[in-house]
């Protein structure tokens, strides 16, 4: 199907295009709803608890029904907001969320905008969510969103810094920022994926990685107890919905950014597997690091922000650093 | 010159009037800063610009601008900072009321 | 030792400083024998200069001359040249118009040590700025390269800055600033002229086998001798190709100019009529003994420059411009002569009438022969000895009465008999009586004037007539009439205010009796000086 | 265009330069972890000391037989940055010594980066006048651009500080974006960053880029000139000088303006001193425009200093006026028998360095005693103080540009410059508006002398400061009474085809 | 080539737009819309809003603004770098250390002088 990529241009092939982006976003969706589920049914079960259990079996329909509770909720804007941003803030922080799906390769021939900066494009984009947090929360003329925003962004900022050095080590390994190229680089055992000579930086980038996501223990910008919400403090109804949207979106997008520069993508762990399709392999590893998510918000406690600012520069950043140096010896080495 | 180019000229000319416009004009010390980015990537434009479809296309243009964007960061880093300062020590960071020095 | 005697003189006052930087500075005797002292050591070695001098000799004397600076130029320019330079000659000599200056000045700078005797504080560092004048205008009057020769001229400007501001009367501060603007303006003016001179007429070529040497210098005999002796050089050699332009020729065009803007340089100091009114801030401002030498050397150096410079290296131009330089002249006499008459204070007079005599100066050298000439230098020297004389008697009844003004003075003559004498005599030697030199200078300097523009020289001879009314109304003023009674128990002269004096008159009267002591060093040099302008003018106007 | 490749061999040619790096960093480090009681004088010495090591290496590499070109040709190592670095390094030799024997804690609070700040400075400045590509020459620019703002703000709790820095900021922001628009079209023109380049193809390729080439120029001298802090990009100087902490102060004016000064030269003689341009026009235009900011520049300056009261904002002015006098050189093109343009600037540039320096330091002088540069705070020196009066005369003499100084020499070496290319105007507004900076020079003396201070105190001076005032007065009248000395060196050493143009 | 894999981004940018235009569409449909004052009035913690919403907040934002344009600036010279490095060599490998010991610098000096704690401002 990435044949086409290499084609030129014509109306079907952008038919194509649009119709995978459509299924694409309908999937995303799809993941979200059930990733809130999920979410709650893995921490009421981590906790003796049981999670959502009434609407539906299961209560598998409880995210959709609360989505289309957000539907029809009533939309209030505060009075001394400033209205335009105020409306536009949500949208910006979800549109990024979205568009950095494309690059993803989610195996070896599914669609996807096959780019030679896929990397950077990624951690270009994902950096404009951060002003529609800002923009939220200074739009709604409230302290605590104001705060709220500022924090999410001091946070988000501080940890986008160690998440973008401490990929610099694929990147040399294997010397391309195209993200097929980089799954392509690893090979078919999992002891020549990227997170084994690429230990420090896995480990940064996972721990930046849910500190970008601004998920517990990293929740400060939304900590319910300290600023009742963070920067959306204001919003309600489905523009509220947005921010939660892009916030499950990305946890989607690092999910598979993980998967594809650590994980090996697509491949079997062993080479004898490779029978079994990328697609499978893929979602496994993914749902791994989704689960990953989930349970270390069951289990640790939100730390406090000094601590969370002095995590991010004075121990990820010098090992993101280090990182840098330990692959040059690493390739001397191995070379 | 072709004439391929000439558009991108031209926007960053208007934009490289409009960010020198602003850094003379405005009244924020914010803006002013952000004037002066302005103007840097005006430049910017340009060398890609000439980078792509200038005469002879070289890759030196994207090289330049990326030092370009590099310094125009340091020098809005320091730019904020000492904005910063001057904020603390007057509570005000209006280019208008920066006028303690006169003889 | 002759080879260095200039030098020596030039020299001598910096013995003088670096004994005084030793002294403590709260000793007024100490400091002031030895200020007297250093000066009288320049004034014996010029005595010896005067004594060894040829005087039928009209080539430089006593010369000096070696590379002080030299400054290699980036000769890429140029295919084959081996050696390219600039250079500073240290070049001292005089020839009969410097050399009576040299000793003028020499005299006078001891007299005005001798006056010293009214400066009230600082004494140490009075003295040593002193002396520093002494150098800069020795220098000026013996140096014979232009770069060395503006050199000098700048360093007078410093000290009598200093001189003036710091030991001056209660307007000093402002007087010193015109002072220092005006002079700066005059020496600015002339360094553009001299670095024009030096970047076309200071060229010299030197072919050896195989090396071309070609050198700058501000070298007056060269430049001369570029400028009018050698036809074929450079500066004269205009190229017909607009294209390739000769660097170094010198248009008619442009002489004319550098001549008049030598004029105005050296105008101001002289001062010519429209640019004088710095000198009457100075000459009311000023200690007396500054006063003394600035207004009896200090103009000096302007006449001088104006001649050597103005006269001699655009002679063609200086005869085309005689008949202003008469008329400057003349407008300068009058003027000063009839702003002198009514002035109600006694230095303002004198310095109007400064003005008028320097005219007369302007007077001679217009007339462009030997005896106009001679007339203008004759003027010089004796206008020195007369102002000096004349303002170190103002200064020495300024100390006494606290006051110059005409109207406040009077019948000091019954108090103060000897100064009321010499003042008188002072003053006849202004106006011009037989017997003393103000007479001889004026009777030179219109005679030959008279011989080339009859009118002028008539209505200059008006202003001759104005300086006996004025003088002699301001000294009548002062000595006779009813004496104020605070003025009755005043002191006559000291011992150390009477030898200047006494000298001075002694020097004017040698003037006036026997000018030969002056005339014969000088008439050779006027007359090749003479020579050599009218072969030039000659040519050109022919 | 091969790979880059920089062998051991080369690294022997920025020896000068990696010394600076190093130890600006290690200075960094050792300030950041010394105990807070240590007095921070300490990292004053070692920079001095880094300065020094810096020096002897530029010095071991003068006068190459061939100069030596890194990195595909973009830094250049020969006499034309040999000279100018070892005069920067100089300069900041003689800044850091006066900062030493001044600089206190109650004013600076970390005084530790303020020693170590001057490194990177000066090594912007070294690169500035090594480089001979546009991208080397914008960094070098920048490097000492953006120290020196921070430098100026040094004095972190004082609002005049923090507004002199951020207008420098500023007008520094704008003026290097103004270079960097010019600097984009000659990229343009020629596909390449290289001076040398871009000389061969402005020239084969002059008739379609004429106007562009118009544009660019005037774009470079005007940026440039905000650099010089020539008129009329003047207008930042007066309130930078006045706000920056002195020593400072005294780097702007000197090493910060003969940086850009080097590359000014640079450029513009790379391109156009050869005029090889199918007509002479645009060669004539540039070098008439530089004459005429140089005028513009004395004229303004002077007057306007005539006016300040303040002895910072009237050595601004000053600066300004020098800064066209120091254009003077550059816009004298060369002609047949006029060749040693870069003497000549050399030598002013010095004389004019110590000069400055040498006043500045006094005038630390007078600031640590009466706590403001106001020109009253001169009065009576010459009771207080007697032997700094003295040398500040020679100072002033030197900067009016009476002899015997080096200020009056590097004047007259000018003056005969502008007449040997018959350009009587700019060497008759040279000499008659320096005839007017008599007036407020002169202001200095007559406080110092005439004046008396209303509490008669006497001046302690530290040791460093008369040494660097001492230095600085003396070596200005040795250079005036024996200038060949000087530049029969740098001709014995300096070619213009071999050291300034680079002809590829 | 380089047109059809910006195509997809650009199909990706416009169902982004599209989406909460779309959502937001049809809420406005659903919902029920009845303003009174008191909804429209600021929320804070249930008491009467006081003084502005848009408040000074901590200088330290910036500082650690400034912190993340300067380093996240300097990884646009890493990236290239990384992409290069096997055909690079030597060189490159110590020009770059060079210039991470000068960011390691930089942040031991922010480190030193306590922008990186939250609490010192």
């Amino acid at each position: 199907m990435l044949d086409l990529v290499g084609q030129p241009l014509t109306w079907t092939h952008t038919l194509i295009f649009a119709a995978y982006g459509v299924l694409l976003l309908l999937i995303i969706l799809g993941f979200v709803t059930y990733a809130i589920y999920f979410e709650r049914k893995v921490i009421g079960w981590m906790q003796g608890r049981y999670g959502p259990n009434r609407t539906g079996p299961f209560g598998l329909l409880q995210t959709v029904a609360d989505v289309f509770k957000l539907l029809i909720k009533e939309d209030t804007i505060p009075r001394k907001a400033d209205r335009p941003l105020f409306i536009l803030a949500p949208v910006i922080t979800f549109i990024p969320s979205f568009v950095v799906v494309a690059t993803i390769p989610f195996t070896a021939n599914l669609i996807h905008a096959d780019l030679n900066v896929g990397l950077l494009y990624y951690v270009a984009l994902s950096g404009i969510s951060t002003i529609g947090m800002i923009l939220g929360g200074w739009a709604s003329n409230n302290k605590y969103a104001l705060l709220g925003g500022m924090r999410s962004a001091a946070q988000m900022i501080s940890y986008e810094v160690p998440l973008v050095i401490s990929v610099i080590g694929v990147i040399m390994m294997t010397g391309t920022l195209n993200l097929h190229k980089i799954v392509e680089a690893q090979g078919d055992n999992f002891w020549n994926w990227n997170f084994l000579p690429q230990i420090v930086g896995f480990i940064v980038f996972m721990i930046a990685g849910v500190s970008e996501l601004n998920r517990t223990p990293f929740d400060l910008p939304e900590a319910e107890s300290e600023l009742v919400a963070g920067y959306h403090v204001e919003y309600s109804g489905f523009r509220f919905a947005f921010f939660m949207l892009a916030e499950y979106v990305y946890v989607f997008a690092i999910a598979s950014l993980t998967t594809v520069l650590f994980l090996g993508g697509w491949h079997a762990p062993f080479a004898l597997l490779a029978f079994i399709p990328g697609i499978v392999w893929f979602l496994l590893k993914f749902s791994i690091i989704v689960f990953f998510f989930f349970w270390i918000r069951a289990t640790m406690p939100r730390i406090r922000i000094d601590q969370l600012m002095g995590l991010g520069w004075k121990v990820l950043l010098p090992l993101a650093l280090l990182n840098i140096f330990i692959t040059a010896i690493y390739m001397g080495i191995t070379a | 010159m072709n004439g391929v180019v000439t558009p991108y000229l031209t926007l960053a000319a208007i934009l490289f009037c409009i960010g020198l416009y602003g850094a003379l004009s405005k009244k924020s010390g914010v803006i002013v800063l952000l004037s002066i980015e302005l103007m840097l990537n005006a430049v910017n434009l340009n060398l890609i610009a000439f980078a792509k479809l200038g005469a002879q296309p070289a890759l030196t243009g994207h090289i330049f601008s990326l030092f370009t964007i590099t310094v125009a960061a340091a020098e809005a880093a320091v730019g904020v900072a000492i904005l910063i300062a001057l904020y603390r020590n007057r509570g005000t960071g209006d280019v208008e009321d920066m006028n303690s020095m006169k003889h | 030792m002759s080879d260095n005697l200039l030098s020596l003189i030039v020299f001598s006052p910096l013995i003088g400083i670096i004994v005084l930087l030793f002294l403590p500075q709260d000793r007024k005797a100490i400091l002031q024998k030895v200020g007297i002292a250093a000066t009288v050591l320049p004034l014996l070695l010029s005595v010896w200069l005067y004594a060894a001098y040829v005087t039928l000799n009209t080539e430089m004397q006593f010369k000096q001359q070696f590379d002080w600076i030299t400054i290699p130029l980036n000769k890429e320019g140029v295919e084959g040249l081996t050696n390219f330079y600039w250079t500073i000659q240290y070049h001292l000599s005089v020839d009969g118009l410097s050399m009576p200056l040299v000793f003028l000045s020499a005299l006078i700078f001891t007299m005005a040590a001798l006056a010293s005797v009214y400066i009230k504080k600082r004494w140490k560092a009075y003295f040593i700025w002193l002396l520093l004048l002494e150098v800069g205008v020795l220098g000026v009057f013996t140096s014979q390269d232009l770069v060395l020769f503006f050199l000098f001229f700048e360093i007078t400007l410093v000290p009598m800055f200093f001189l003036i501001g710091i030991w001056g009367n209660m307007d000093r501060e402002k007087a010193a600033n015109r002072f220092l603007i005006y002079n700066g303006l005059g020496s600015a003016i002339m360094l553009i002229v001299f670095a024009i001179l030096i970047s076309t007429a200071g060229i010299s070529q030197e072919i050896a086998d195989n090396s071309l040497t070609v050198s700058y210098s501000g070298d007056i005999q060269n430049i001369t001798r570029n400028l009018l002796q050698d036809s074929e050089s450079l500066v004269n050699q205009a190229s017909g190709d607009p294209q390739n332009q000769n660097p170094f020729y010198l248009s008619d065009t442009m002489k004319t100019t550098l001549f008049l803007l030598l004029l105005a340089a050296f105008g101001i100091k002289l001062p010519i009529f429209p640019f004088h009114t710095w000198m009457l801030k100075v000459h009311t401002e000023a200690p007396p003994s500054v006063v003394m030498i600035h207004s009896g050397i200090l103009l000096k150096m302007g006449a001088y420059g104006l001649i050597r410079f103005g006269v001699l290296l655009f002679p063609a131009e200086a005869v085309q411009w005689a008949w202003t330089l008469a008329l400057l002249g003349v407008i300068n006499i009058l003027y000063g002569a009839i702003l002198a008459f009514m002035q109600k204070e006694f230095r303002l007079v004198l310095a109007y009438s400064s003005i008028s005599h320097m005219g007369i100066v302007l007077l001679g050298l217009a007339a462009f022969n030997p005896i106009g000439m001679q007339g203008a230098v004759f003027q010089m020297i004796s206008h020195g000895l007369i102002s000096a004389l004349m303002f170190l008697l103002v200064g020495s009844i300024y100390e006494r009465t606290s006051t110059t003004e005409l109207d406040k003075l009077g019948g000091l003559a019954k108090s103060m008999p000897f100064l009321s004498a010499v003042l008188l005599i002072g003053g006849l030697a202004s106006l011009g009586l037989p017997g003393l030199s103000g007479f001889v200078s004026e009777l030179l300097a219109f005679l030959g004037l008279f011989g080339t523009a009859r009118t002028l020289a008539v209505i200059g001879a008006v202003g001759i007539i104005l300086t006996a009314v004025y003088v002699l109304r301001g000294i009548m003023k002062i000595t006779y009439g009813p004496i104020r009674d605070k003025h009755l128990g005043l002191p006559d002269a000291k011992w150390i205010e009477a030898v200047p004096m006494i000298t001075l008159v002694a020097f004017i009267l040698l003037l006036g009796v026997y000018p030969a002591v002056l005339s014969e060093p000088l008439q050779q040099t006027v007359n090749g000086f003479d020579r050599m302008i009218h072969s030039i003018a000659g040519k050109v106007g022919g | 265009m091969g790979p880059i490749r920089l062998h051991l061999q080369d690294l022997t040619h920025l020896l000068p330069e990696i010394t600076l790096v190093v130890t600006a960093v290690l200075l960094t480090v050792i300030d950041l972890l010394l105990p807070k009681k240590i007095d921070r004088r300490l990292i004053g010495w070692l920079s001095l000391a880094g300065i020094a090591v810096s020096t002897g290496f530029v010095i071991m590499q003068m006068n190459p037989a061939q100069a030596v070109s890194l990195l595909s040709g973009s830094y250049r190592i020969d006499d034309f940055g040999n000279l100018l670095k070892l005069v920067f390094l100089g300069g900041t030799a003689l800044i850091t010594l006066m900062s030493l024997g001044s600089v206190e804690e109650k004013d600076i609070p970390h005084i530790g980066e303020y020693y170590y700040f001057l490194l990177p400075a000066v090594l912007g400045a070294m690169i500035m006048a090594s480089s001979s590509d546009l991208i080397t020459l914008f960094v070098g620019l920048e490097l000492l651009s953006i120290t020196s703002y921070v430098m100026v703000a040094m004095k972190k709790k004082d609002t005049k500080s923090n507004e002199a820095a951020f207008k420098y900021v500023v007008l520094g922001g704008i003026s290097s974006a103004i270079i960097l628009y010019g600097m984009s079209f000659l990229y343009g023109m020629s596909g390449s960053t290289n001076l040398a380049v871009i000389q061969q193809a402005i020239i084969s390729g002059y008739s379609d880029y004429k106007p562009l080439l118009y544009v660019a120029v005037f774009l470079l001298l005007a940026g440039f000139g905000f650099k010089i802090a020539a008129a009329p990009f003047h207008s930042w100087a007066p309130d930078v000088y006045q706000g920056a902490p002195t020593p400072i102060t005294a780097f702007l004016a000197v090493v910060s303006k003969g940086a850009a000064f080097a590359i000014l030269f640079r450029v513009f003689y790379a391109l156009f001193a050869l005029g090889q341009f199918p007509e002479d026009q645009l060669t004539e235009d540039v070098f008439l425009a530089l004459s005429v900011v140089a005028a513009a520049a004395m004229v303004v300056g002077n007057t306007a200093a005539l006016r300040q009261r303040n002895v910072k904002r009237l050595l601004a002015y000053s600066g300004v006026a020098n800064a066209g006098y120091l254009l003077v050189p550059l816009a004298v093109h060369i002609n047949l028998v006029q060749v040693d343009n870069f003497s000549k600037f050399l030598f002013y540039l010095i004389a004019y360095l110590l000069m400055n320096i040498g006043l500045f330091a006094v005038l630390i002088v007078i600031e640590k005693s009466t706590g403001d540069s106001d020109l009253k705070g001169f009065a009576g020196l010459y009771y207080r103080a007697p032997f700094t009066a003295i040398a500040t005369i020679l100072l002033i003499l030197s900067l009016s540009g009476i002899p015997v100084s080096a200020g009056f020499f590097g004047k007259l070496y000018l003056l005969i410059g502008t007449m040997q290319a018959h350009m009587y105007w700019l060497g008759g507004v040279m000499i008659i508006t320096g005839v007017l900076s008599f007036y407020y020079y002169f202001g200095l003396i007559r406080q110092m002398f005439m004046r008396v201070d209303t509490n008669d105190r006497p001046i302690r001076i530290t040791t460093p400061l008369g040494i660097v005032i001492w230095f600085c007065a003396g070596i200005s009248l040795a250079l005036g009474i024996f200038p060949g000395l000087l530049l029969r060196y740098i001709d014995s050493i300096f070619s213009l085809t071999r050291d300034l143009l680079i002809l590829s | 080539m380089y047109t059809v894999k910006y195509l997809i981004v650009a199909i990706f940018v416009a169902l982004g737009v599209l989406l909460p235009i779309a959502a937001l569409t049809i809420g406005r449909w659903l919902r029920p819309n009845k303003p009174t004052e008191d909804k429209a009035t600021t929320y804070e913690s249930g008491n009467e809003p006081i003084g502005e919403g848009q408040i000074r907040f901590n200088i330290r934002y910036y500082l650690y603004a400034l912190m993340f344009v300067i380093f996240d600036v300097e990884t646009v010279f890493l990236y290239p770098w990384a992409v290069a490095y096997n055909q690079l060599g030597l060189f490159a490998l110590v020009e770059m250390c060079i210039f991470i010991v000068l960011l390691g610098v930089g942040l031991l000096y922010a480190w030193k002088k306590k922008v990186l704690q939250w609490t010192s401002i």
